[in-house]
């Protein structure tokens, strides 16, 4: 089975299901000829033609309205959005249209369509090129909100999503593309060769949307993240010295609750790590569902460590960023009450 | 090309003859047709209207006075091409004998609502009919109309996109950016804006109306608009047979302003006499598209006052019936589809949320 | 005093701020000649001037880019969103530009804007026109949002957010613009005369942002609840018997934690109620909260009463709105565990 | 005036001689403090690019080939007037003088960083020196910008507002609903489109500039548009004064496409040599827009190699000594402002939120 890093993984998926399904088409700013500007899609067009892969103007509502309509036609657009902080102006085509076609239809029409877009932070990008927008997503009824931390899914999720009749926004942790990143800006880059999770199958499989995956077992601790921040509660986790169960939720909607519910169960802790500053993220949805269903087996109140409540701050990245050691002191903290 | 955006295309001259080089040359009972159409269509809005007075339903919408506009571009596309509608085009299911009781029940939100009690009363969805499902919001389904239509030049098809918007409606990005796609791509479609002068209480140069024609906008795209009296049943099917061959042979898409006027009320909501003359619509600039249809069919010796009072008086009473039969399942309020349907359709399968939900609600 | 319904507040609102400031100026679509669908702007152009109170293109992203340019300039625009529904088009604006313009420009610009919008459901208004988006702004950092439950709080809060130099969107619940509405759909319509909430001062004043009323006191649990939710939550404890606490939150960034927390800790048991649907809701953000801050005190799990999960259904209005049964049932839950 | 938008607008022949009706007729030292400016501007991107390369800053962009337009603009309109720029007019600011030292700070994210370590580098915002401030986004200030000069009128000021956007971008909804309110509102603003026929690796055809040219856009809103040869200092100085004089008049907005070319990569993360040929740059289709310049003011006999040279030399160092003060305060990572100002300014007042969180991180 090859490595591939995240880049590769989700070009691969792109390309098995371009040569798979005469319906899947590609298109975005700058996806055709020169392949995306973080080269998911490279190759592709010279691969499978300007026909199935090619390059839109700027403007994400004209890309996702494009897509919506071809996805009502019958085809299965793959959509991407150069960076998710510009999904915005794509805002009410999600919310009013893609996500609603079927049920105000009666299911006359809907929308298969996937807006792949790059997020979150790390990578030193400022304001603009760094936000992870999830939660806004996650509260609107009739949208999936898909998220992978490692080539291995990123590949079987984003054919999953692709061949989902509904639409899905899926969310590509940028600073995980070229390899794994725990939090920890100060030691060496890592790639994904030799990661086990970067043995990617050549060919056609499904990771299906809606379960999460038991990253690490843990009997004291449930430690819920999604994306890049799998990776820094790994590495919290070690840091703590506490026996945390690490659950990568890999979709918010739909939401592995069971999954969720039986860890805190077992383990009477919670803490919810992501990149989104705090106040009004999905972690407040987690936190809220956690405590109505695991109440009697709470022993210490569910724990946030998210980014905080102030735009994403250029200079200031690794303050803001809600790195191991943040994640370490929460866990400490459950484990002291 | 650059100066048809600024002329009018008219067909019916004010003696009710067919002039010009735009005639369609249509056969009579093409004109029947389309009459019957339109004057099903002001039938049904008329007692709609009057029966959300009655309490019978939360909205209505009337297409009055804009009615050659819906019933001649339906009847002049295929069967397989899409219209992607304004509330203010139900001339087009009308044209294509879209069942009255479906219509009904879904505006008085009945058991038999078609759309399930989901939707707000006249934001249809008929796939059958190449109506695409409306929505509340106004201008964000124009792209869908190009992207529609660029797959289905993508699959190598020869179906054809057709979409309408408000004048009022162009200042939303979403015009802008459909036009954009649709001329890059050269997209298979006919993109409308029915100018009828109005935007609730706004008029049309609060759209910019003033400054240019609407049709002026295609030149922005490099592509040709058409200006055209949107009150002419044979100037509207004419210029839509020009655009629909144009998209048909891979020319691209054309912008067609429809000039109208919007002679009743913006919905069941507005009250036009607070901000225009009371008898402005007895002024309607380009008259009444039924009777100048009319006119034109009594002129050629097609039909007379007699067959017109008698095909108001059956339309009437189809509309009465259909009502009559939705009013029997019930009306707004009365009757309902089964509450599950709530539930339903918000993805294709359902996830836990709605499950339990649905088990918290008892269903 | 006189007795104002909430439209009439709100017009007062505008009405005073117009008068006493030069720079205040009022518009979007419908609101000039014709007074607003709601009538909220009705006769200011008379008598304020076509300069100060006009009508906007229909294009919600051009009204707010508009306001935010005029806000730079020194001005304090009021603009108009016809239903709030309809905001989602100016949602990049809002997120990308009013509320981060003071950040990002070390303060050298910011938009002392304020856009307000009729939402919220319970008028047979359908998908578009009922819906309650209150959450995806929340979670905006350098939003603020405001949500007025009476007459009297509208005018004062209305004023209080033109005079706030930060971006404030002000959502006004419509089903509350003639009268009170407690969710009881089959009773006899109430208008505001009579209610002390409606005696409205001629005069300026304002209620602060970020105060919260108590709106009952109670011993026994709190209900969290903002805009028509407060009329139904205090419906909904009068049937359940509960003496609960009811805390109209007023705004919900910022928000007055203080008042929560204290409110929860005294009654040990808190439910939130709000009308979007939940899953990702602000009630999610409120659970999180307070089991953060009063987990000690909790007697039993936090309950959540929200819209369901699907799209605002049509004919189901009173099927899917959160009425005062549902409340009392979540109330009379928390009591027996 | 319809057929305006179809032509180009240009001063300077191809022996460098200044001719035909939109001859400014600039003084020598106003060309003098022009090439200044552009060379400083270049100067200044090289030198910073390569800062980028030595691992300094984050990210750079240049305006290379393009200094004649942020440069004669700047010039051209008033202090009070204010730009709503995008990443590529810096020459804006060199051209009013804005300290080398805070630009260098700024791309550096340092302790000086007059934006406080807040934005990303060249995100600029300077309202001293009518310099709106930036963001990644693209489009997104363009309405802005008719907002601005719609207060500018409303209080009776004589201000106006001049905005850029890339050809690219004219794609995005902001651009039309920009235009449309300019329009109907006759915003008393300059509203440019500075194709440089590239966005990031997409050629302007991708925008529909195949379809016909930006400046034709102004028809779709009524109002004048112009295309101008934009590496032509004296040109873009004519079309900027002409507009301006128009706003000022209470004559409304002016569309001005600005014909350029990106001789550069997008930015320090791009490699344009994947998707354009190596060589393009070396043609420039309208030439460098510094050259022409020059060979201008040596054909007025103002300006020699010597002079030309010397003025390099000169701007080099004075770019270096600023790029070496910034270096002795710290460059990326190495040097920040106080950690404090990441929680300053999310709102006017801090809320409970960031002082909590503040105190969670111990400052
Ligand atoms: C995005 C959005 N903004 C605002 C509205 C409110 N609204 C409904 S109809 C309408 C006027 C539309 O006018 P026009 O486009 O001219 O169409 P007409 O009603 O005249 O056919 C407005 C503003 C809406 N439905 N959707
Ligand atoms: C809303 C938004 N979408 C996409 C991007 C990514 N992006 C940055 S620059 C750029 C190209 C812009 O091209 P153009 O408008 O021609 O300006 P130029 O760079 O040529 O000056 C793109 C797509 C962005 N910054 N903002
Ligand atoms: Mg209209
Ligand atoms: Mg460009």
């Amino acid at each position: 089975m090859p490595a591939m890093n995240m880049i590769q993984a989700l070009n691969h998926a792109l390309d098995v299901m371009l040569a798979r399904d005469p319906d899947v088409l590609i298109f975005g700013e700058d996806t055709g000829y020169f392949g995306g500007v973080f080269r998911v899609t490279d190759g592709l067009q010279a691969k499978h033609g300007l026909k199935r892969c090619f390059d839109a103007p700027i403007s994400e509502g004209g890309i996702i309205a494009t897509a919506i309509g071809m996805g009502a036609y019958g085809l299965r657009p793959v959509a991407e959005i150069q960076f998710a902080d510009y999904i915005l102006p794509a805002f009410d085509q999600l919310v009013s249209e893609a996500a609603r076609l079927r049920y105000r239809s009666a299911g006359e029409f809907w929308a298969p369509i996937t807006v792949r877009s790059p997020y979150g932070g790390g990578i030193f990008g400022g304001q603009t090129h760094s936000q992870s927008p999830e939660a806004i997503f996650a509260h609107i009824t009739g949208l999936k909100t898909v998220i992978p931390s490692n080539p291995y899914d990123a590949k079987g999720l984003l054919i999953a999503a692709i061949e989902d009749d509904d639409p899905v926004v899926f969310l590509e942790p940028k600073r995980l593309y070229n390899g794994p990143f725990d939090g920890r800006h100060d030691q060496a880059l890592k790639t994904w060769a030799g990661d086990p999770r970067a043995e990617v199958p050549e060919e056609h499989y499904t990771v299906p949307l809606g379960k999460a995956a038991i990253e690490r077992e843990g009997a004291d601790a449930t430690v819920l993240a999604y994306g890049t921040m799998v990776h820094v509660a790994a590495a919290g986790i070690a840091e703590s010295g506490v026996d945390a169960e690490l659950i990568d939720l890999r979709s918010i909607v739909p939401l592995d609750i069971e999954t969720i519910v039986a860890s805190v169960r077992k383990t009477g802790r919670c803490v919810i790590l992501h990149e989104a500053s705090r106040f009004g993220g999905f972690g407040g949805e987690l936190a809220a569902l956690v405590q109505e269903r695991c109440f009697y087996h709470l022993k210490s109140p569910i724990e946030r460590v998210a980014g905080w409540d102030t735009p994403y701050p250029h200079a200031f990245e690794w303050d803001y960023f809600p790195g191991p050691a943040r994640l370490a002191k929460a866990l400490a903290r459950c484990m002291e009450r | 090309m650059r100066d048809l955006p600024f002329g009018l295309v008219r067909v019916l001259d004010e003696a009710g003859q067919a002039v010009g080089p735009w005639n369609p040359r249509l056969e009579a009972d093409t004109l029947r047709e389309g009459l019957r159409a339109m004057l099903l269509t002001r039938a049904f809005d008329e007692r709609l209207f009057r029966s959300h007075r009655q309490g019978k339903t939360s909205f209505y919408m009337k297409s009055t006075g804009e009615e050659a506009i819906g019933v001649a571009q339906s009847m002049m596309l295929g069967r397989e091409d899409m219209c992607f509608p304004t509330y203010r085009v139900m001339g087009w299911l009308h044209a294509r004998g879209y069942p009255l009781i479906d219509m009904v029940n879904q505006i008085f939100s009945n058991a038999n609502d078609p759309l399930k009690g989901r939707q707000l009363p006249i934001l249809f969805s008929a796939r059958d009919y190449g109506f695409y499902t409306l929505s509340g919001n106004v201008g964000s389904r124009f792209g869908h109309a190009v992207g529609w239509a660029m797959a289905s030049a993508y699959r190598g098809d020869d179906k054809i996109a057709l979409a309408y918007i408000g004048e009022g409606t162009t200042a939303e990005g979403d015009f802008h950016e459909a036009l954009t796609f649709a001329a890059v791509y050269r997209a298979p479609a006919v993109l409308c804006v029915t100018n009828n002068q109005w935007a609730i209480s706004s008029y049309s140069g609060i759209a910019g109306g003033e400054e240019t024609t609407f049709a002026a906008k295609a030149i922005a795209y490099g592509l040709p608009g058409l200006r055209v009296d949107g009150n002419d049943f044979l100037a509207v099917w004419a210029a839509t047979e020009w655009a629909a061959e144009r998209a048909r042979s891979n020319l691209g898409t054309t912008l067609i302003e429809l000039f109208t006027y919007r002679a009743s009320g913006h919905s069941t909501s507005d009250d036009p006499t607070k901000y225009r003359p009371a008898d402005e619509a007895a002024h309607w600039p380009l008259g009444d598209p039924v009777e100048r249809l009319k006119g034109h069919m009594i002129a050629l010796g097609e039909w007379d006052e007699a067959r017109h009072a008698a095909l108001i008086e059956t339309l009437d009473t189809q509309v009465r019936e259909a009502v009559k039969t939705g009013e029997a399942v019930g009306t707004l309020g009365k009757s309902k589809p089964s509450v599950a349907e709530m539930f339903e359709g918000v993805f294709k399968e359902p996830d836990w949320r709605v499950v339990e939900q649905r088990r918290e609600l008892g269903i």
